[in-house]
């Protein structure tokens, strides 16, 4: 299978390109050849080959170290979801102080602690502004005018959402929630077959 | 093919044994089986063990494997691994047991058969061995065949392009489920002391007073009709006003006019302080 | 750049197939997607991606463990020639230990000695087990409790098969094998000689 023809030669590239596990210099590319092509003729071929490739998720690319195929940038999401790591996760005081802050908004600091029930420490509220998801529209005009805090728009384009009001609805758990405790209250004798649901 | 193992039976008690291996005696070195003493332990290499020796000289001889001729096979054999004794090669136990065996179906094939007795009598004592044979002849191909599939670092690559990757620091995720659930969380937590009931309606009323409160972010004075967006129609405008009422209840903003039918302007409650 | 149309599917299939570090299922390329496009609507998008790169280089097979993209044998040639170290070559003790793994899977190392008629070598095993071709599956109970070993989906990979099934047949030689049972059974002096098969 000598290659005899400029498309022939390119396939060998191509497949060399794709399968290489590091960027190849045109010098080492034409080794690959029983009779050397010239490096003028490779040059030639990996341009071909990389306008061939325009337009897809993988792209051609000379770098200092010679020629490789790699993803293009904005498919990177879709690679990220192939990895096996999870996503770090945000604790359960940083989910519950910024569901708080966007149900209960404008809200101070004092606001978040009464209704947590605890202290809520600066890095909480760090963490929620660097992320861009709350920030600060005012102060109360109470002593100390503490800071109030909202939700802002980059908080509804992250999570997909065009409003405020499409945040999810709760008073239909509400209910649900009202019919478990007056069923726990109104039957206390009951026994408790289902526990943890 | 030339008759590489004389399968005649070869006992002329006038010729002197070569070789006298456990008591039987070898007459001669098998031609084709001669072995040049420095190429011994290559060979021994070539075979995989005893099984694989009985198979070359089986095959090497066009013999019926379901008929095997025990003196013939067995002589050969034990040339073979008498030449290897004899060149102080270690002999691995596997070989040395198999001459046993040989001998032993040997000497069992030279008596007379008993009349039926069980079944065990009854059995060729050679079925065992072809047995053996059989299946480690049909690994032995199958490994053969399996070597010549095209294997992947060998007859193939896999591919597995460069990820590009802008550097971007990973995010930690959210979903509208985790906060719902922490928000029932809390709410479970609070109702114990008071009751917060949160609709769509509030919620909307909320977002205008974050849409309000974001314009007077400045610190001056707006004018009321400046928080108000026609466009949002009635409904929208009535949802305004009462955010502009929830905002000063809740002592957010000030709502100034300085006589009758002036305008009205409005300011962050904090912005007073500072002006 | 949510993808709309199949062309759109296809190259983002595409790009993280030619990525991938492993071979991947229908089922894992739909959670790619926000919206699960359903893996019949994937499966005929992989078919069409195959046929695109007929003629090429590279391949898009389907494999035990999914699919992945891998050069053709043709081309094998020029790949040779970039790497730096030569594949292994397996002993035949090593492949004919494999294929007793393969076909009679699971068997334990006793059984393998008994099939080969020589002990095996740790190092036989270690091999195998290092190339990802072979694992433990378990012990049989009996004195010694001796490790079960099996063939793994890494093993198919590397063979391009997609099951067991695929393996080369052993029919030829289990002719001979019933030749060898049924002259044991109709042999007049050898009634009922019903070895273990």
């Amino acid at each position: 299978m000598l290659p005899t023809t400029p498309e022939e030669y390119k396939r060998i590239l191509e497949t060399v390109l794709l399968a290489a596990p590091s960027p190849l210099t045109v010098a080492r590319l034409c080794q690959l050849f029983d009779a050397d092509p010239g490096a003028d003729l490779v040059r030639r071929l990996l341009d071909e080959l990389r306008r061939e490739w325009n337009g897809r998720g993988v792209e051609l690319v000379q770098l200092a170290s010679g020629w490789r195929f790699q993803t293009r940038t904005e498919f990177q999401l879709y690679l990220e979801r192939l990895k096996e790591e999870r996503p770090p996760k945000y604790s359960r005081a940083v989910i519950e102080t910024l569901a708080i802050v966007a149900y209960r908004q404008p809200v101070t600091r004092g606001d978040i602690e009464d209704i947590r029930g605890v202290a809520v420490s600066p890095n909480v509220i760090k963490t929620l502004e660097s992320r861009g998801w709350i920030d600060t529209v005012g102060h109360r005009d109470t002593p100390g005018r503490p800071a109030l805090f909202a939700t802002t728009k980059r908080f509804l384009d992250d999570l997909g959402l065009r409003t405020l009001t499409e945040l999810p609805a709760l008073t239909e758990i509400e209910r649900i929630m009202d019919l478990v405790d007056t069923k726990e209250i109104s039957a206390p004798d009951a026994p408790s077959a289902e526990e943890d649901s | 093919m030339s008759q590489i193992l004389d399968l005649s039976p070869i006992e002329s008690p006038e010729q002197a044994a070569v070789v006298r291996l456990y008591g039987q005696p070898l007459l001669e070195m098998p031609k084709d089986l001669y072995i040049p003493p420095d190429a011994l332990e290559i060979i021994l290499e070539a075979f995989e063990g005893p099984l694989d020796l009985l198979l070359y000289l089986i095959r090497k001889s066009n013999i019926d494997i379901l008929d095997i001729p025990m003196a013939p096979l067995t002589s050969q054999y034990l040339v073979y691994v008498e030449a290897m004794r004899r060149h102080n090669l270690e002999l691995a136990a596997d070989y040395l047991l198999m001459a046993a065996v040989l001998l032993e179906i040997k000497s069992r094939m030279l008596l007379p058969r008993p009349p039926r007795q069980d079944d065990d009598e009854q059995l060729d004592p050679r079925a065992e061995l072809v047995r053996r044979l059989v299946e480690y002849e049909q690994m032995k191909m199958a490994g053969a065949r399996l070597d010549v599939l095209p294997r992947a670092e060998r007859d193939f690559e896999w591919v597995s392009v460069f990820v590009a990757e802008k550097l971007v620091e990973r995010l930690p995720e959210l979903n509208l489920h985790d906060l719902q659930l922490a928000w029932l969380a809390i709410m479970k937590k609070a109702r114990l002391t008071q009751h917060h009931r949160v609709d769509r309606e509030e919620l909307s009323v909320r977002e205008h007073m974050i849409a309000i409160l974001r314009k007077l972010e400045g610190g001056g004075f707006v004018t009321f009709e400046m928080l108000f967006e026609p466009r949002l129609g009635p409904a929208g405008m009535v949802v305004s006003f009462l955010a502009v009422l929830e905002l000063v209840k809740e002592r957010l903003v000030q709502v100034a006019q300085n006589e009758a039918f002036a305008p009205i302007y409005v300011k962050l409650a904090d912005a007073a302080n500072d002006a």
